[in-house]
């Protein structure tokens, strides 16, 4: 299999740690005493729960419904009983708590009934109906719905279909041992999506360090018949970022602010990702467990099958940890994080655990200052300047790292892995970004407070001239009644002219002092309806949440996660506007 | 002579540029003042009133005919810094204490439901219809605290703003802070 | 500031702003005038004072007595003397004989540009003195060449030029000594006093070539 | 050709009007915080020079010298400059709020630049025609605004640096624009083929 | 609370940096040494001294841990730099100047190490320049031959300085010539006397710049530094001399004259190539070494100083950002589009 | 008229508070240009404190008549007929140091501080007050300049009251340092001033960082930073 293969620019070559934990075949890990699903586990819309404490779940019983189209459904990865509906620590870099279904399995892992779907012959938008609802998302670590992804952009043609099986980060074996014991579901996931996006080719990218993977897959391309192509691509991390495994396949480069890969006639999927859409499909198994690695400083690294949502804690512990280790690494150890605590729970994006000790990941020396050497800028896979966003973040001159495409950053770590300053460069980058996105959502609600600011004075304006001129037209009746009236009076009982030419004049004061009431009791009034009645539809919906919310816990963040679901893409997307 | 010529030369020149600055003065008179939108861009639309205006706007226009620009709480240094930078004027401290963000929260159980905090919320953040218990919809509650003082039997409070997941920001690298903590320090030490 | 005014046309808004700048300029120059007037004479007087102080540098006032800064030449533009613009000379005498003449010349090739220059040269051809206007030698190297900023005040460096003359001092003696003449130079900076060098000997030839023709033009008058 | 050359490159360079003559501080000082600013400042500054320096020129050849009244350079050069500028103001103003709004706060600034009175008199007193002299304003123009600009690109970097508590801001600049007066001293001599 | 990715580090440091910097300037060393003797050891000796004390106060001064900054290791590659380009009988008292000066002004009052928009060596050299032209314009007179007693008396001032010490550096001499005027003069008769001068470019100074070529290629070698600059400067400096000097060969000297003497190969390599006060996109690497060398030539052979390696740099120094702003490479996917 | 307390006010601004030259970084060619001795600087500042004093005057009592289209140019015309004047009188009186100063005289009239000043207080206040601002504005620029030049001097060739024959021809100036001291040429050269300005608005701004710190008010605010803390 020859094809000419692309370069990409920059990149390192960390040591690969891949030899400790891929020369064990997968193994089962054993169910945990208790399973705790957060809901959100991939991007977009969290989803809503839909069981509550005390309820009885089966094993693949969907306990999350999907909330929108870019969003993907959740089930019981065990049969069990649920045993709260509440928050808890999510793998998550800031350590905070998201809400979460904790299951206790009652040992029995009772499948619920599993409707497989021939994906031939439904319509497409079935098929994707039933991968969201399976809770098929992305392995490969962004966790984006596969459904989203398989639905071609109008008016460009699919040209490539690129499967990753790089796996480029240091330490990770699982997509290696998953090609090599089960390459011929990899296979068929891989037609699926062919068949669903009907591309010109199929291209299978595989690190030149994983030899029995690619001759794994090649076979099992082989006895399937596919016209795939299984190419090794030279090991560089890295090699396993979308783009940069675009770049080398295709030679296409996908710019940073493009919104999707499919909008330049790419897609690509990571191999653990057509290995559940294949169980989802054949099997109607929707995503309740995934092989991850466990190595680092351990007796025993390999890899396991695992049940989402299993406390990493337990997991760690198969693979008996040396006594020194001080903590966990979730993902590889250029872009993954440290956990809070060992209760995390595993999510469908977790990949690799790694016990972390001070001999594999020395203490990082003293940051200095940068030098310019440039050494990150040529390290950099996305051709950035990261020592000028660099000095920019830090300066909190966020306009001037915007300028310097900052939100073309994938955060691979390449410029921190080369800095001889040891400066935390990426940090530097996420909290840049991270303010942006902050600044992002504060100018739209300070444009919205503005609006609705304006709005008020000017409907208060419109009725006080409204009430003004009828309370005009209300007291000139009046007193033009009175004064007939006083003057019927004086005529009658001759009364003299001091109380004649007073009277009037009483009148008018008291007409003035009234219309003012009812000035401002019309106005008390007219503010009611407003805001009970011609409420606009967010507020009617903003107004039903709160009421839904009294119900349950008395939590207030609700207004900033659905907004940031509005706003932090914008704000990504088109990080100039 | 000399005196009469010079005068003569100067004049000339005086009735010349001056007709034509006056001319122009007329021909291209600008309305308006682009300045003050940018100013109020950057001024956070609270509409507390606060600095002593009347909402954001009259600040806006205040800063651009002189006004100190360190008036305006909840834009927060950062706020002064950005005015600053716009304006070409010197940073001067926030003339108030900063505080984190907040928004109001009505205890449902007290509120009797009297419209008043309706009333006095500049953005339109408060609903609920006469003696029925009113709500704060927090996504368009400014933290004004403008709603406080009305209300009769106190059930409004302030709530900083907790953080989630969605809200969280990435910290400054903790590394450097180090660092510009001691040059601090030592400066601070320089200075006495 | 006074309140904007109502509102003008255009044409009379400009009639409106040139009577008031008409006015105000009128005062104004005219004071400036006055001031001028006043001042005129001790300007005119400590312009003249200048110049004879430098002429008094170079020769000395003793030597002659005619109006001197009356006594002029028109020098069109001189290549010998390196100027090219036309300058004045002056002429000393005493009794009405021909005693020195006073000029202008232009050292081209200073370190770091024109190096000018006031010389007198005496009716029989000696130098009476020399001294630099205006240059831009680097200083601390090559600004001896100023008697200001010569280090040895007893014999500034420039004095060395006096009483020399085409008939003592051959061509190649008019030289520093680094190349083979007899005038002195400062180690490191020898570019400037070859320079100096340079534009007095050829100023000197010019003089000894058209001194009698300078005494001469216009004397009858 | 050569001697137009020579009065560029002796105006931009050799004999820059802020690092070397020292004129136009102020400005150089308080619009070079950001480039953008830098650069509306510059063009602005680049347009008023040389239309004063031609201006001046024909008012003291044709008006002052024919009379002998060199006496009333300063008092004629400044008005006529201050009317040039608060023509381009007003103009500005009408025709391009966007430059209005960059250059707003500082066009004004400009007549107190004396980079705008000094050219013209450094002008005349070399003698310069008609030609020569539209060359030198604009010359000194381009020096003032190369200057400001890379000055500018520079003080945009030192923002984001480590500087001494109480040397940031305005001290630092000043320093850096020393650095800068240095850097130039390296042209020193350049022009004595002139 | 949590370490930030990446776990992984490469084994590089800024000290590490910096000592291979200097390493590479031991070749140009020893051969400057065994031309002109000891006193350029002694002056190294001197800057090296003076820097660390500076730096040392400085640091003191701004509250930053001394352990760290201090064993960087970019104050003593300056105080190298500065050594290497001053007269070596300079007065000690000078090149202390120069060297508390570069520390002071041109490093900490901008936050010190990394963050200083002109090159501390450059403006040392700079500074003394045009403070102090006369000790700065005298060099070793050709042939002379003293110990390193001898030498150190002078630099300490404890011998008198006799004028007849000191001569005019090869560049120097040639200038001289050329602003005689002499139209006998001619660059190619001055450069043949094989008696004063050396081959190439006078007596010995050639191999100088052999030793800062060979270290300036091991720097490229070792990845320190790109081809950019050097090239760059190399190639301007040499387009420019060779123009002129296919021109007019008796008035103008040849390219390889310009580039063997003066500064022009630790200029190109060492000093052009600092990374903090330079360019950094490939494209204005290379306008800043031609740049560079383009000025350093005008300045040489027609301005004021004798050579003009040092201005020119504090010149494109002062360009820096703004060329680096200009030339932002395209990035990832943007390439048809920039 | 004029209150004790509006006087001092006035006094302090222009002496130290606003002062020119170190605060409001204005006027800072003449500045920078003749401080190569104490005594041009304080002889350029005694003209323009004469300039700031009379245009004062002139303007806050003038104000009133002038259209606001041209107050520009009629301040500017007021000022620069003062300014002629004074340049006359130097010439006639201090013909050397005329020379000296050069255009920095004639340049009195586009220095920001006359301007700014007339602009920002003559124009709004009355005649007294005006003359008195100016008058210290100016004292404010001659203490900077005597300083700034005074420190130039010492360091550039040892001296000091260099040029004072200029203005007393009978006394001369004092060498401080040995003849032998070789001259720190920088400090008299353009980047010399820079670079010591500079420092003395470090200075001014350590000495008002103290002054707070005293003062037990806020804590040092760092001035016109960009925020890397
Ligand atoms: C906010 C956002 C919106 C996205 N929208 C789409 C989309 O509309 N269609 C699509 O196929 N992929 C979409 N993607 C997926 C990306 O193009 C990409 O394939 C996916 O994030 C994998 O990224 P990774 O390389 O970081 O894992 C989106 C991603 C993000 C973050
Ligand atoms: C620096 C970097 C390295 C990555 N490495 C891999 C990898 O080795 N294997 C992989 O499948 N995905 C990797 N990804 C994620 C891919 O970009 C991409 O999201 C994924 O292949 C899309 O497939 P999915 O949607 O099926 O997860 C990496 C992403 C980044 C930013
Ligand atoms: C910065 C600098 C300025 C110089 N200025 C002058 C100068 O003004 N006049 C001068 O004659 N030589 C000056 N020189 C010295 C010349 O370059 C040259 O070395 C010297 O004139 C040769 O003199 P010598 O023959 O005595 O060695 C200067 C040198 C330098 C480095
Ligand atoms: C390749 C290279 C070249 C350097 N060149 C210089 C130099 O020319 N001058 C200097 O002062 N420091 C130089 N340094 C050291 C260091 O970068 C310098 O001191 C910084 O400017 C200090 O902030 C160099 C360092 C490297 C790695
Ligand atoms: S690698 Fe580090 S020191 Fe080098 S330029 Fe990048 S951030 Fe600066
Ligand atoms: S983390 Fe960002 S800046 Fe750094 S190398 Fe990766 S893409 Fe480039
Ligand atoms: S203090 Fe700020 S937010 Fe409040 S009204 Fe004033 S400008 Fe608006
Ligand atoms: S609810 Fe209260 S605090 Fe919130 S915006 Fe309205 S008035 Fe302000
Ligand atoms: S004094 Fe302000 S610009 Fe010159």
């Amino acid at each position: 299999m020859l094809m000419d293969l692309f370069k990409f620019k920059g990149g390192v070559k960390p040591p690969s740690n891949k030899l400790q934990s891929n020369h064990l075949p997968i193994a089962q890990a054993p169910m945990p005493s208790r399973l705790v699903m957060p809901l959100h586990q991939s991007i977009g819309g969290t989803p809503r729960p839909i069981v509550a404490a005390g309820d009885h779940v089966l094993k693949g019983q969907m306990i999350g419904e999907a909330d929108g189209w870019i969003s993907a459904a959740v089930h019981a990865p065990t049969s069990g009983t649920v045993v709260e509906v509440a928050m808890h620590v999510r793998p998550h870099p800031s350590g905070l708590d998201s809400l979460c279904v904790v299951i206790e399995p009652d040992g029995k892992d009772e499948w619920i009934a599993r409707t497989p779907i021939d994906h031939n012959a439904a319509a497409p938008a079935d098929v994707f109906h039933h991968l969201q609802q399976c809770g098929i998302v992305g392995l490969g670590g962004a966790g984006f719905p596969a459904h989203g992804k398989l639905t071609p952009t109008k008016g460009v043609p699919m040209d490539e279909l690129i499967i990753n099986g790089a796996e480029c980060e240091p330490f990770i074996t699982c997509d290696d041992l998953l090609m090599r014991e089960r390459a011929d579901e990899v296979v068929r996931g891989i037609a699926v999506f062919r068949d669903l996006l009907q591309p010109k080719k199929v291209l299978i990218g595989i690190e030149d360090n994983k030899p029995e993977a690619i001759a794994a897959m090649r076979a099992a391309v082989d006895a399937l018949n596919e016209p795939f192509s299984v190419v090794a691509v030279p090991t560089l991390y890295p090699a396993g970022g979308a783009k940069q495994l675009i770049r080398v396949l295709t030679g296409k480069e996908v710019p940073g602010s493009m919104r999707s890969t499919a909008d330049m006639g790419v897609q690509v999927f990571n191999v653990g990702t057509a290995y559940s859409a294949w169980r989802a499909i054949a099997h109607g198994e929707p995503l309740i467990s995934r092989i991850l690695t466990v190595t680092g400083n351990v007796h025993a690294p390999r890899n396991y099958e695992v049940l989402i949502g299993t406390p990493m804690g337990e997991l760690l512990a198969l693979a008996q940890p040396h006594p020194d280790t001080d903590g966990i690494l979730m993902g590889g150890p250029m872009m993954g994080f440290l956990i809070p605590n060992p209760q995390v729970p595993v999510v469908k994006t977790t990949n690799c655990l790694i016990a972390h000790d001070d001999r594999l990941f020395p203490p990082k020396a003293p940051e200095m200052p940068c030098i310019r050497c440039g050494a990150c800028a040529r390290a950099c896979p996305h051709e950035l300047q990261p020592f000028e966003m660099y000095w920019f973040s830090r300066a909190k001159n966020f306009g001037k790292t915007q300028e310097y495409n900052i939100f073309d950053c994938i955060e691979c770590g390449c410029c921190s892995y080369v800095c001889p300053s040891r400066i935390p460069l990426v940090q530097y980058f996420r909290f840049a970004k991270s303010e942006i996105w902050a600044r992002e959502r504060e100018k739209n609600a300070s444009d919205q407070a503005k609006a609705r600011f304006e709005f008020k004075q000017l409907r208060e304006e419109r009725e006080k001239a409204d009430k003004a001129e009828k309370l005009a037209k209300a007291a000139a009746a009046q007193a033009a009644k009175k004064a007939a009236e006083a003057a019927a009076a004086a005529a009658e009982s001759g009364a003299d002219a001091a109380v004649a030419t007073a009277a009037p004049e009483m009148d008018a004061k008291r007409a003035a002092i009234e219309a003012a009431m009812a000035r401002a009791k019309a106005q008390r009034e007219a503010v009611q309806p407003k805001n009970t009645e011609h409420l606009a539809p967010d507020q009617q919906k903003a107004a039903d949440e709160i009421e839904a919310r009294r119900v349950a816990a008395h939590l207030i963040e609700d207004r900033v996660s659905s907004e940031k679901a509005t706003a932090a893409p914008t704000a990504q997307l088109d990080p100039k506007s | 002579m000399d005196i009469l010529l010079a005068i003569a030369i100067m004049a000339l020149g005086a009735v010349v540029l001056g007709a034509l600055l006056g001319f122009a003065s007329i021909k291209f008179k600008v309305e308006g003042d682009p300045l003050v939108e940018k100013v109020e861009a950057i001024l956070p639309q609270t509409q507390c009133g606060q600095c002593g205006f009347p909402g954001c706007k009259p600040y806006a226009e205040a800063i651009v005919n002189g006004e100190e620009i360190n008036k305006c709480p909840p834009g927060g240094s950062e706020g002064v810094q950005r005015l600053a930078d716009l304006l070409g004027r010197e940073v001067k401290p926030l003339d108030a204490e900063e505080k984190p963000k907040q928004i109001a929260i009505i205890d449902e159980n007290t509120c009797i439901g009297c419209t008043l905090c309706i009333q006095s919320c500049p953005v339109d953040a408060i609903v609920g219809a006469a003696k029925q218990m009113h709500t704060i919809i927090a996504q368009q509650c400014t933290g004004c605290e403008l709603c406080l003082p009305p209300c009769p039997v106190e059930c409004i409070h302030m709530a900083v703003i907790p953080e989630t997941i969605d809200n969280w920001k990435w910290k400054y690298p903790v590394v450097a802070m180090q660092v510009v903590a001691a040059d601090k320090a030592a400066a601070i030490k320089e200075a006495a | 500031m006074t309140s904007a005014p109502k509102e003008f046309s255009a044409p009379l808004m400009a009639a409106r702003t040139a009577v008031t700048l008409f006015v105000f300029v009128v005062i104004f120059t005219g004071l400036l005038s006055g001031a001028y007037l006043w001042t005129k004479p001790s300007i005119e007087a400590s312009a003249t004072e200048e110049k004879m102080k430098l002429v008094d540098e170079v020769l000395p006032r003793a030597d002659y007595d005619n109006a001197l800064l009356e006594d002029t030449v028109a020098l069109p533009e001189t290549p010998e003397l390196g100027l090219k613009d036309s300058s004045t000379l002056f002429r000393a005498r005493k009794n009405g004989q021909p005693v020195a003449l006073v000029f202008e010349a232009l050292a081209n090739d200073g370190y770091a540009g024109k190096i000018r220059l006031i010389i007198a040269i005496r009716a029989n051809g000696a130098v009476a003195g020399v001294r630099v206007t205006q240059h831009k030698e680097t200083p601390g190297l090559g600004d001896y060449i100023e008697v200001r900023k010569d280090k040895n005040k007893a014999r500034p460096w420039i004095t060395q030029f006096n009483d020399m003359s085409l008939a003592q001092v051959t061509d190649k003696d008019w030289k520093v000594k680094k190349d083979g003449g007899r005038l002195d130079y400062h180690a490191g900076a020898t570019i400037t006093p070859r320079a100096v060098a340079k534009a007095v000997l050829k100023a000197v030839h010019w003089a000894e070539a058209n001194r009698d023709r300078l005494f001469a033009e216009g004397a009858a008058q | 050709m050569s001697h137009y050359l020579f009065i560029l490159v002796g105006a931009v360079l050799v004999n820059n009007v802020v690092l070397v003559k020292i004129l136009g501080l102020c400005p150089f000082m308080g619009v070079s915080k950001k480039l953008e600013t830098a650069y509306g400042m510059g063009a602005a500054t680049t347009f008023v020079l040389t239309m004063a320096t031609g201006a001046s020129y024909i008012i003291d050849h044709y008006l002052l010298m024919p009379f002998g009244l060199e006496y009333l350079r300063t008092l004629s050069f400044i008005v006529t400059i201050a009317a040039i500028v608060q023509l381009t103001e007003m103009v500005i103003a009408k025709t391009s709020p966007t430059l209005q709004q960059t250059l707003g706060i500082y066009l004004p600034l400009i007549t107190t630049n004396c980079a705008v009175l000094g050219v013209p008199l450094l002008n005349i007193s070399n003698g310069y025609n008609f030609v020569d002299s539209l060359l030198f304003g604009a010359g000194s123009a381009l020096g003032f605004s190369l200057v400001l600009l890379l000055f500018a690109g520079i003080r945009e970097r030192i923002e984001g640096a480590d500087v001494p508590l109480h040397f940031r801001g305005v001290a630092i600049a000043m320093v850096t624009a020393g650095l800068m007066a240095l850097a130039f001293m390296g042209f020193a001599g350049l022009d004595k083929y002139q | 609370m949590f370490a930030p990715a990446p776990f992984l580090l490469k084994d590089v440091s800024v000290s590490q940096v910096m000592i291979q910097v200097c390493v590479a300037l031991i070749p140009g060393i020893a051969a400057y040494a065994s031309l002109v003797g000891p006193a350029i050891l002694v002056q190294l000796v001197i800057t090296t001294v003076a820097a660390l004390v500076t730096e040392a106060l400085m640091l003191k001064l701004r509250g930053k841990p001394l352990s760290l900054f201090l064993t960087d290791g970019s104050v003593i590659v300056t105080a190298w730099l500065i050594a290497l380009t001053f007269p070596p009988l300079a007065p000690w008292w000078l090149v202390v100047t120069g060297t508390v000066f570069a520390v002071i002004v041109a490093k900490h009052l901008y936050g010190g190490l990394g963050q200083n928009p002109f090159n501390p060596a450059m403006v040392a050299f700079a500074v003394c320049i045009v403070a102090f032209p006369a000790l700065m314009s005298q060099w070793p007179s050709v042939g002379l031959q003293l110990g390193l007693i001898d030498q150190m008396n002078i630099i300490l001032g404890w011998a008198p300085r006799v004028d007849t010490l000191t001569g005019a550096t090869p560049l120097d001499a040639m200038k001289t010539a050329l602003k005689l005027g002499d139209s006998s003069f001619d660059i190619s008769t001055l450069l043949a006397n094989q008696d004063i001068y050396g081959n190439f470019a006078g007596r010995g100074w050639e191999w100088v710049a052999a030793g800062y070529l060979l270290g300036g290629l091991w720097l490229w070698h070792r990845k320190l530094i790109t081809w950019h600059v050097p090239l760059a400067f190399v190639a301007s400096l040499s387009l420019i001399s060779g123009a002129l000097w296919l021109y007019n060969p008796s008035q103008f000297a040849s390219p390889l004259f310009h580039m063997l003497s003066g500064g022009a190969m630790l200029g190109a390599f060492f000093i052009a190539t600092d990374p903090v006060s330079g360019c950094t996109t490939p494209r204005g690497k290379l306008i800043f070494g031609a740049g560079a060398g383009l000025l350093a030539y005008i300045i040489r052979v027609f301005g004021g100083y004798p050579d003009g390696v040092a201005f020119a740099i504090l010149l494109m120094n002062l360009c820096a950002p703004v060329i680096d702003l200009l030339t932002q490479p395209p990035v990832f996917g943007m390439k048809d589009k920039a | 008229m004029i209150t004790r307390d509006e006087f001092k006010t006035i006094a302090g601004n222009g002496i130290w508070k606003q002062n020119t030259s170190i605060v409001q970084i204005l006027g800072l060619c003449p500045l920078l240009a003749v401080t190569t001795n104490a005594v041009n600087g304080i002889m350029l500042s005694l003209a323009t404190i004469i300039v700031m004093a009379l245009s004062g005057v002139a303007i806050a009592s003038l104000r009133n008549l002038i259209p606001h289209e041209i107050r520009i140019p009629v301040f500017i015309l007021i000022v620069a007929a003062l300014v002629t004047v004074i340049d006359l009188l130097f010439n006639a009186n201090l013909h050397e140091l005329y020379l000296v100063l050069g255009i920095f005289i004639p340049l009195i009239v586009t220095n920001c501080i006359v301007l700014a000043r007339v602009e920002a207080f003559a124009a709004k206040n009355p005649p007294l007050q005006s003359t008195f601002d100016g008058i210290f504005m100016g004292v404010g620029m001659l203490w900077t300049l005597a300083l700034l030049g005074a420190m130039r001097e010492f360091l550039g060739s040892g001296t000091i009251l260099g040029g004072i024959d200029m203005v007393f021809p009978s006394l001369q100036p004092i060498q401080v340092l040995p003849e032998s001291y070789p001259g720190f040429l920088l400090a008299l050269l353009p980047p010399g001033a820079f670079i010591l300005l500079g420092c003395m608005i470090a200075w001014k701004n350590w000495m008002q960082a103290r002054a707070a710190e005293r003062a037990k008010l806020k804590p040092p605010a760092p001035v016109a930073t960009a925020g890397c803390h």
